[in-house]
């Protein structure tokens, strides 16, 4: 049977920003295992017992304490999030990881992020062990107004941080986009992850710059031939069987076929890596 | 009501169906398209538990599926869109068969058809590899789009439907199960027609179609637009199309199941099975309780067999049936 | 979008239907049932918050109701049969007719007959005391039974239903809402029977059939067994029915809102107006929460009726239609 | 408007027998007005603010502290209840009193009050208030099994309980209706509440005895002419619109037509008061 699923206790409720809470849980079981680009699965009970398997990325591990923080997703249908009402001491019940970690080739030391508020959750570990590792690290981030975007605590203070507002109330007046040119040339590896829209502007700003793929040695172990591709989509989905069965969660286009719960959340783009199909 | 039973004595083996029977040993079928295709279906489930394994629906050449998102989670349930993706027959036999024989149940094909023609042809696909494939029955699927009625549901025409039934069993001698939803438009007429035509199984079971816009409200929260409904939240829906179908042809109950105590919910309304769908993915033990709660309601009112259990809600007299 | 404007320049009052136009001060009806016949709805919600107050369902003789349990609670919302009982028309006119003249809204009286023959004496028998009565539009509600589909809902055959919304046509001038629910045969094809045989609106807002058993399974939970269902667990189907009805007749859309966000949704999915139910009896202010919200909603995309609102989610393009 | 809300304190969460889930409510605003046989409405927030008034009968009152317990009835659909899972502290919506004081002359000095698992809530602040007005009650509770009987220190010492279980395993084998034949030529007053089963099982049982019914004073002022009827059933009801319009909870036989969020729960049986019909 599938991973089986792990009882967690709930230590604390957070924020990343406004509206987009964080629970920090109690889960020394998983917590030696989970990479950058991992969700977990909380098995959130509907009314009369029905669960469903909400995918949750996590945003901050705890080695010490044994802590790991995940985000709750906005729900499409825009609806209350009955977990972010729970209390600490609540008990949760956890699977996962989900996905497979995000790979960036040892080699590629400039890395560009490219994000929004709803992306910056699948993000935050990334940057945080990159930075810690010595890479240097750009952030780009999006949102609509300056209350939406999360403070720059939640990171290491290495990481150099660009805004954009579409209202203009905090920093560049715009949409991420316009600030890529600058680094589009210095980063060796480009990371997005935010709303369809975000992601398709990253793709075309980059198709410009010709930078060759990284080739790397976990790549070729993965049967993905051409290496690590320069860009890479981190595509986020809610909720499903968790297992490659259902296809909700599958990303399809001319190049790739993937399924976020199995071979995600990290999606080639621009002719990167062969069609990463679900090896069995 | 007799005296109580132990509940190990109560069988769980339901037969279902007059001229082609279908013999389950527990009376417990999966929802197609919630396990897969099979391969990776005991990954996530103990099919032993299992009566009935439905594959993922099946069609005769390839079919793509929309852009994401394509499962969002609604208030008591889920809105989803997958479009009956699936690579085509070959492809599926190919990469499945194997795990269909291994399977420790019995196992349905899914068909999935948009016109009459290419269900015969699917049909004769599979039974032309009978080699290989070791079906037990076949699902047919009347929640799918049918061309004829401009992309509206077979089941969605009583004409349509009828005619789509009549094709699968002139094609077929197996088990032919017939899948209906709520959003039928009428389970009963549909019932009684699939029996007319030979059929040995309704299965009241589908999602109702759903739409909700997204959050800034100016497309909807699937990629594909209107989507299908899973969960509790269809649950009281679909039990009054089981009371509605009742008679028509031994009926497998689902849609909306999350607990077992919602599994004996679905035989009191008639259902001789039931079908556990999207409630599997987080609660895989799932089959084992209800087959121990069916077992235990049974034997507390005497009952040794499960499948007595079927319609306890509806009494003797006919519930009046004005829906 | 044009750029943002002041709330309270947006106008909430909306003009719908051809023929016989009913112009609504604000885009919010009262599903009919929930508020009582009319002289005790005030008590429980502000009617000046409110563009149409739609009453509980009245026949030309006196209906009586089932025994108790008549409304419980399910996962979402209530499944209720009250079997549209009331004391016969000229009882209602004589103890309500001066609370529907007092109201600071327009009003609509819901028509509940199973059978034509009734329902033309029914319109007439108000027509007669038109000096007493003040009825601003009828209300034909098709999710009753009817007697020549054996207790199925009008809306269960297209035939019925249509012959129905004719004999209502023929028998007043006033606007004419015909009411359906997610269950009808094709709501789409019944806003085209009913834009064709003059009807003016059309009022995607009734409640599906729903069933549950008691406790100890051996009967329903409700006295009448197969009941209607209400509340945000219907929400998802009845958006799905609104953008299936698109086009046909300018539609009031309701079945599930019970907030603010819910009501925009339905706006978004094509209603000019919504129709707010049994959320009413716990949030006796929500009218009045739905109308602003309504306003900001527009006023931050530069329209300046909240009428504009509607079909915000489809698009240009007709979203793909596969209901 | 209707009677508006009141935000209370959720005191406790207690039980008055295994699954039968009471709140204790802190309302100073409300207590005051609180009699025999009223309930209140818990104004429940489900998914997305959708709310129900759901019927929670007053089972004791407190006027020194304030507080006031309230059951939860058990939900037809056999649903999880959300609000037994409240934790002290949470703040409820509740409006009422919902219905009327069951009336008991001030002549009747025996009083027979029969009920079972599920009515014991509508009795228990009666047989209380009965009790400590020092007249003589006899309580027949009738269960399936000892365990669902509620504990005896839930009542004065003064009431004489007789218990009736289903399978024998406490008191009497078998229903309350077998013990009720000593009682009822002694009783002034009966009250019964529980299943129907129960209810047409006493009424059965009592239109043998042919005691007349007393004439008391509230009982004309109310318009109800012959005076309280010597048999009273409690009919519960779990949700509705609670201002008498939706006809939801309308209890009608021959001889009455009672809505009983408006008149009830008490309802006249034997051929009792006239029909009480709502006024208006
Ligand atoms: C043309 C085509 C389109 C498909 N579209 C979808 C889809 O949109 N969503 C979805 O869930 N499944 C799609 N599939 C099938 C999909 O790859 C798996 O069947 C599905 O993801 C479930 O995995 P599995 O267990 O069936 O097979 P897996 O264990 O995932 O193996 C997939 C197998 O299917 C074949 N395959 C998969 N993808 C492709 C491809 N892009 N091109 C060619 N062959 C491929 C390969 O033979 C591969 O071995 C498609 C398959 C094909 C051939
Ligand atoms: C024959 C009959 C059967 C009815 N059955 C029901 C029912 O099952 N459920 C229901 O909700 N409503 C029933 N009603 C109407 C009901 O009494 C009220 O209309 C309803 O309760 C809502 O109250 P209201 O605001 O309309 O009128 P209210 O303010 O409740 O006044 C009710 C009025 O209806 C008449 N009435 C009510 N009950 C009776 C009766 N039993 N016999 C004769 N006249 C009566 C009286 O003129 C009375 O003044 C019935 C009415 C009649 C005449
Ligand atoms: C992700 C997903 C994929 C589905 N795919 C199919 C399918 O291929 N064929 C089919 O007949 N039903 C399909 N269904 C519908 C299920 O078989 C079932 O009818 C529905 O989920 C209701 O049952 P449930 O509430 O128990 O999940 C699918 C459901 C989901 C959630
Ligand atoms: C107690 C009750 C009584 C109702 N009575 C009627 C009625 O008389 N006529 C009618 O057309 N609809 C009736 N309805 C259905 C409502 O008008 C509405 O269609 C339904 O409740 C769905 O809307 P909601 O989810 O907002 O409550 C009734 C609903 C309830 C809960
Ligand atoms: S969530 Fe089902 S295939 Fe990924
Ligand atoms: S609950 Fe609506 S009339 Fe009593």
């Amino acid at each position: 049977m599938g991973a089986s699923p792990v009882s967690a206790r709930l230590l604390a409720v957070g924020e990343l920003a406004p509206g987009r809470s964080a629970l920090l849980l109690r889960l020394p079981e998983l917590i030696a295992g989970l990479r950058p680009g991992h969700a977990l699965h909380l098995l959130h009970a509907e009314a009369g017992g029905y669960r469903l398997r909400r995918v949750a990325p996590v945003t901050q591990v705890d080695l010490i304490a044994g802590s790991v923080q995940v985000a709750l997703q906005p729900r499409a249908d825009g609806g209350r999030d009955s977990l972010a009402e729970l209390t600490p001491g609540a008990q949760l019940s956890v699977v996962g990881p989900i996905g497979q970690p995000i790979e960036v080739p040892t080699d590629a030391l400039q890395i560009l992020v490219v994000t929004d508020s709803e992306g910056f959750a699948w993000v935050r570990f990334l940057v945080t062990a990159l930075a810690t590792a010595g890479r240097s690290v750009v952030l780009l981030i999006e949102a609509h107004t300056a209350a939406e975007v999360p403070s720059a605590s939640l990171l290491p203070e290495s990481v150099e941080i660009l805004v954009a507002t579409k209202d203009g109330s905090l920093g560049h007046q715009g949409g991420a986009v316009d600030l890529i040119a600058q680094y589009a040339e210095w980063a060796d590896q480009v990371i997005a992850s935010g709303e369809s829209e975000l992601l398709s502007a990253v793709t075309r700003a980059l198709r410009a710059s010709r930078k060759p793929d990284r080739i790397s040695a976990t790549a070729k172990r993965r049967g993905q031939g051409a290496g690590v591709a320069r860009l890479q989509l981190l595509v986020a989905h809610e909720v499903g069987c968790g297992s490659g069965v259902c296809g909700g969660c599958t990303y399809r286009n001319a190049t790739v076929n993937v399924r976020l719960c199995r071979e995600g959340p990290a999606v080639p783009a621009l002719g990167g890596a062969a069609s990463k199909r679900g090896a069995r | 009501m007799g005296e109580r039973l132990a509940p190990g004595s109560v069988s769980s083996a339901v037969s279902l169906g007059g001229a082609h029977p279908l013999r389950l040993e527990r009376p417990i079928v999966t929802a197609s398209g919630t396990l897969g295709f099979g391969a990776e279906a005991s990954e996530l489930v103990d099919l032993r538990d299992v009566g009935l394994f439905v594959t993922r629906g099946v069609s005769l050449a390839a079919r793509g599926g929309p852009g994401l998102p394509r499962v969002v989670e609604v208030p008591g349930g889920l809105l989803h869109a997958i479009g009956r993706e699936n690579p085509g027959v070959d492809e599926v036999i190919d990469r499945h068969a194997s795990a269909w024989r291994a399977a420790p149940c019995a196992v349905a094909v899914s068909l999935v058809a948009t016109e009459t023609k290419s269900l015969e042809r699917l049909i004769a696909r599979f039974e032309s590899r009978a080699d290989q494939v070791r079906a037990d029955a076949y699902e047919l699927d009347l929640t799918v789009p049918c061309d004829a009625l401009n992309g509206a549901r077979w089941e969605r025409s009583l004409e349509e439907a009828t005619r789509f039934i009549h094709a699968a069993r002139a094609s077929t001698e197996l088990p032919l199960i017939v899948k209906v939803s709520p959003d039928a438009v009428s389970v009963r007429a549909l019932g009684e027609a699939a029996a007319d035509a030979g059929a040995d199984l309704l299965s009241v079971s589908g999602s109702p179609i759903g739409f909700l816009p997204n959050r800034s409200r100016t497309g909807g929260a699937l990629a594909e637009g209107l989507g299908e409904l899973s969960g509790p939240l269809i649950r009281p829906r679909a039990l009054a199309a089981i009371v509605e179908a009742r008679g028509t042809l031994p009926i497998i109950g689902g849609g909306g199941i999350g607990s077992p105590a919602d599994a004996l919910d679905y035989f009191a309304a008639g259902a001789f099975a039931v079908s556990l769908g999207s409630a599997l993915w987080a609660d895989p033990a799932l089959p084992r309780a209800v087959l121990e709660s069916a077992r235990r309601s049974a034997a507390a009112r005497g009952l040794s067999q499960i499948g007595e259990l079927a319609g306890l809600a509806l009494g003797g007299a006919e519930l009046r049936v004005r829906g």
